[in-house]
This record gives C-alpha cells, structure tokens and sequence, in this order.
C-alpha cells in the first residue's frame, strides 16, 4: 500500500537525519502511527537490511532508534575518523569555541553573530567531539539549542570548573564604548 | 493612471526601468520621467540611510532618459550637432548593455532559487560517528591553555569596525518633483525671469537640485515657461511664460496619483 | 563476491559516519580502489537504493557524496528538523548570488555597478551566511576584496561543482526582450 510506503519511508528519512537516537515515541507521533506500529516496521527495515548486507544497521539503543556502521567494516571506518579529520583546532574554531564558553548558555545564531561568520560546521565538529553541548532551549520562537562546554571541556582543559577560567571582564569593552564606536563609524539615520 | 511603479519590489534602477519597458510594455514616450523620480524619491525616503551611489546611479540614467525623451518630443532637434547624436546613442547604447546584463542576472538569479527551492527538500545526515568511534579522534584541545583560550574569546569579541563614509549631517531627503512644480508655480510668476543657479541657491543638497531641474523640464514641458541656454553648460535661463489655460485650476493632478 | 561485498559495505559505512560530503578520492583511498571503481559502486547503491524505495538518497553535492533524506518524505522531515534550516535568500540576495557565482572572482564595487545599487549590506549578510568568502584580492589600487562561491553555497543549491550550473548564456535575454527594450528606448519617435 502506498501509506505504508511513505510512512516506511518517512522512518528512514527520520533517523537518517537525526544526530542522535529517535525515541519510538517520537517516531510514533511524526508518522502518526503507533508506537507498536514504528517497532514492527523498523524490525522490517532492520531485516531488509541485513538481508540486502548493507554497510549500515538500524539499531536500538537507550534513547531510540539511530544508523550505525555494520561491526563488519569497522576498520575502515576507524581509519577514516583517524585520518579524515584534522587534528587541530583552527583559530576561527578555537574562537566558536571560547566564545561557547564564556557566554554559556548560547545558540549557534548568538555566537555567529559574534563571529560574523557561519559557525553551523565548527559548532557540528565541537559537539561531535563532546566539548559542547547543548545544555538548554531557547524559550523564544524556534526554541534554538542553547550550548554550553561539558565535562570533557574541562577536564581537557586541565581545570575543575568555569569559575578557574581566566576573567574577560577588563579586557572587553563595555556597552557605551561600542554604541560610540558604532555611532561614529556607521551610516546613521539623521 | 496607465502604469503603476511597484515600489514594493524596488530593488534598484535597473530594476524599475526593466520592469516599466518590459513587463508593463510602456512606451518610454508615455512614461512621465517625473513619476519615475517621485518613486524614486520615495524610496529614497524609506531607506534607513541614504545611499548615494544608488541615487547617483538613477540620475545618471533619469538623465539619459530625459534626453531620450527630450529628443522624441521635440523631433525638430533631429537636425543638431552630429557629436551630441552619436554621444546620445552612446549613452543609449550603454543604458541597453546594462538592462540586458541585469535582466540576465535576474533570470539567473531565477534559475539558482529554483535549484536551492529543489535541494531545500533533502536534509543530509550530519550525525557524524557514534560514540564507540570517538576516543579514536585527535584530541582537539591538547595543548590549548586556559589563558589561550581567553585570548581568543577577546579577539572573537571586539568589535571590528565596519569603515563607512560618516553622513550623520545628511537630512533625509524630502522632496518630490510635485512639490518642486508647486514651488516653481508659486515663485515663476512673480520672479518672471530667472536662471536656474539662483532658482536653486538655497538648496543644499545635489539631488533637490535635481528634482528642481526636473520639474522645470516638466514646466517647459507643459509649455508654461521657455528654456535658454546661450552656450553648452551655460547659464540656464528660464522665463515664465504663463500657464495653458487647459492646464490652469488643475495644473499638477498628474503627479497627485 | 566477498571483496565486492565488503568494498560496498565500507563506501556505505563511511557516507554514514562523515558529517559532510565525501570526495571521491578519499573512498578510494580508504578502500583501496580506484576513484572510477568508487563512482561505479556510488551509482550501483544510488540505482538500488530507489529500486527499493528507500526514505533516504546517496547524493554527490559539493565535491563529494553524503546520504540526504528523499525529496519525497520532506514534509515528515521538515517537522522535525527544527533547526540548521537555512532562511529563505531575499530576490536581492539571490540576484547577488548570480552575480558573484557568475563572474567570480568579483569585487563588491563590480556587483554594484552591475545591480545598480549598493550591495554592501547585501555581501555581508551572504558572507555571514557562508554562501561567499573572499577568495583573492584586486591587484590593483585599493586592493579589494574579490569574492566567490564556497562549499556551503554548492551543498544550498544541491549541485556537486560550478560546472553543473547552467550556462550564464542560457540567461541572456532573447531577441523579444532585447526589441522591446530598444523600443522603449528608442531615440526617434516611429
């Protein structure tokens, strides 16, 4: 049946997009479908692609439904996050990254704005890597991911909490320096 | 009114002149060169800061239009300087060149939003490797101190200057050319004779002065007063001249719409 | 055969782990096998994965292949995904867009001369926006900055390089376009 077809599909394309496990509640509530309904047909999927020996599962884990490499091929996929990816933070990422930090909670909109630039790919590589995350939502309209440094961040950095971070404080100027910078350098309505 | 300038879609000269001759089908001869300028002006006005590249800009092709305009309705003029006909090609020549290149940016612009509106329907994974692969990873932060990371944090956060020209003196501009043929028909026929630099002493700013020639054009264009120059980029001397009596009562309803 | 079957199984566990397109000669590289042999077996997953009607496509954008939820399916994706989604170009971005994509590398003073107004507001909201970067600078007095389309601008449109655009002559105006603007501008009356 057509229905089931989409709906199948859908399922894919969901978990295909998610960066992190999709509960079966979830699934069930965006394909307006059972939860029961979402379990059988992603024991299907999971059947279709292990008969057709896919390079990927659909697996089960703790929060849902997620993609992950088929064990068969993990030596490729370990050489490829060894060698794929570089091993240092650009200065554009370890500016993303320290703004993350001291203006934690922040969205990526609020830190590109800082930047001037797109931060989408630094804020991606960070989150991947587990020195970010997002910690809270914005209560506005479009509830953006509010980000802030883990555990990890810390530990990496060698220091216990973000209070033994170096203070900013004196060196940032204030509102009123950057209103007279801004009103003697730009076009003003007159 | 046999056209309407869709201001709400204003996106520049070109813009409004391709629009006016191509999708409209307006003759240049029946587009009123003064309803141009007052959308102009109007748009002018709405802008959060002036921008005089774009005005200089329009002048540059209300100019050109003008003479167009100038050369049509007074077809007697055919017989002038060769230079001034061959110059007045070229400006029309130049002022087609740049229609054509903007209308093909435009379609352009058409087709890259039809392929961006086709991709917006796919979303990419971007989830990256799972957990079990992450130790594997360099370890992005080794050797990255505390106080290197306050330092980039202050760099990340001082404003970088965006230099622009300072034009806080610059009023906004608020003329149109009905006004300015309000203005004339209320000073020419008391002053009688007058040349166009004292017409215009008291104005400070380029593009009032503009809009002044141009209501002038549109009074010499009703017939209501006479235009002499002696010499080219002389003195311009205009003379009232009275207003047609068909005119008179309601003389600038054209430009109330 | 086995080989086959693993070389398959890895091309399709990579596309899945990488967070952006992979080139070609990287799978190559990783797998051992021609970059011919890669775009061989990309084509025979691509054929398989629409004969079997799959939620999700193996696209080649920007220069490399990533997995992209199918078209069909989007109204489901677009629920979930709330974020990342890029905000519509405005037509006078859009027409700054064309411009740089088709003359560059270009100067801003270039792009204005050619919209007939000034477009600085305009390049720096793209350049925010990652659809453009400086690429070069003018040789010449002043040394403007010359722009470009990046990556990101490639992966916005869906296309895999510049190359796949249509060709600027396909928008030059026709015979039609250009009598009725000579009409309209015609120097003598007839």
């Amino acid at each position: 049946m057509n229905g089931d077809r989409t709906t199948r599909q859908a399922l894919e394309a969901l978990v295909m997009v998610a960066d992190g496990p999709v509960p079966p509640h979830l699934l069930a509530e965006l394909l307006e479908i059972s939860a029961e309904a979402v379990e059988a047909l992603a024991a299907e999927l999971q059947a279709g692609y292990e008969a057709e020996e896919r390079g990927f599962v659909l697996t089960r884990v703790a929060g849902g439904y997620r993609f992950q490499t088929h064990p068969d091929v993990d030596a490729y996929v370990e050489r490829f996050v060894l060698e794929g990816q570089s091993a240092r933070l650009s200065a554009a990422a370890l500016e993303t990254l320290a703004i993350v930090c001291y203006k934690q909670p922040v969205s990526r909109a609020q830190v590109a704005a800082i930047r001037g630039v797109n931060v989408d790919g630094v804020i991606r590589t960070l989150h991947q890597r587990g020195y970010i995350d997002a910690v809270a939502r914005d209560p506005g309209p479009g509830q953006a991911s509010l980000y802030g440094t883990t555990a990890l961040f810390l530990e990496k950095l060698g220091i216990d909490s973000l209070d033994d971070l170096p203070s900013v404080a004196e060196f940032i100027p204030g509102p009123e320096v950057v209103e007279a910078l801004e009103h003697g350098l730009r076009v003003t309505e007159g | 009114m046999p056209y309407e300038v869709s201001t709400s879609v204003f996106e520049g000269p070109f813009d409004l002149l391709l629009q006016l001759i191509t999708a409209d089908q307006v003759d240049l001869y029946e587009i009123s060169i003064c309803r141009i300028v007052d959308g102009y002006l109007a748009e002018l006005e709405r802008m959060e800061t002036l921008d005089l590249d774009m005005a200089t800009e329009f002048l540059l092709i209300a100019a050109t239009l003008v003479e167009l305009k100038s050369r049509r309705l007074l077809p007697g003029l055919d017989d002038g300087d060769l230079d001034e006909e061959l110059a007045l090609w070229e400006e029309r020549d130049l002022l087609l060149s740049r229609l054509l290149e903007c209308k093909t940016f435009k379609d352009a612009a058409a087709a890259l939003h039809r392929l961006s509106e086709q991709a917006s329907r796919s979303y990419p994974r971007l989830a990256g490797p799972d957990e079990r692969f992450l130790s594997l990873a360099p370890d992005l932060l080794a050797g990255i101190t505390p106080e290197a990371l306050r330092d980039a944090f202050i760099r990340a956060a001082t404003p970088k200057p965006i230099p622009r020209v300072q034009m806080d003196h610059v009023a906004p501009i608020r003329a149109s050319v009905a006004d300015a043929v309000e203005e004339l028909l209320d000073e020419l026929p008391r002053v009688g004779v007058i040349t166009f630099r004292r017409l215009t002493q008291g104005l400070v700013e380029r593009l009032a002065v503009i809009v002044r020639f141009l209501a002038v054009l549109e009074l010499y264009k009703q017939g209501a007063i006479d235009l002499e120059q002696t010499e080219r980029l002389g003195e311009l001397r205009v003379t009232w001249l009275g207003l047609p009596t068909e005119l008179s009562g309601m003389p600038i309803e054209e430009y109330q719409g």
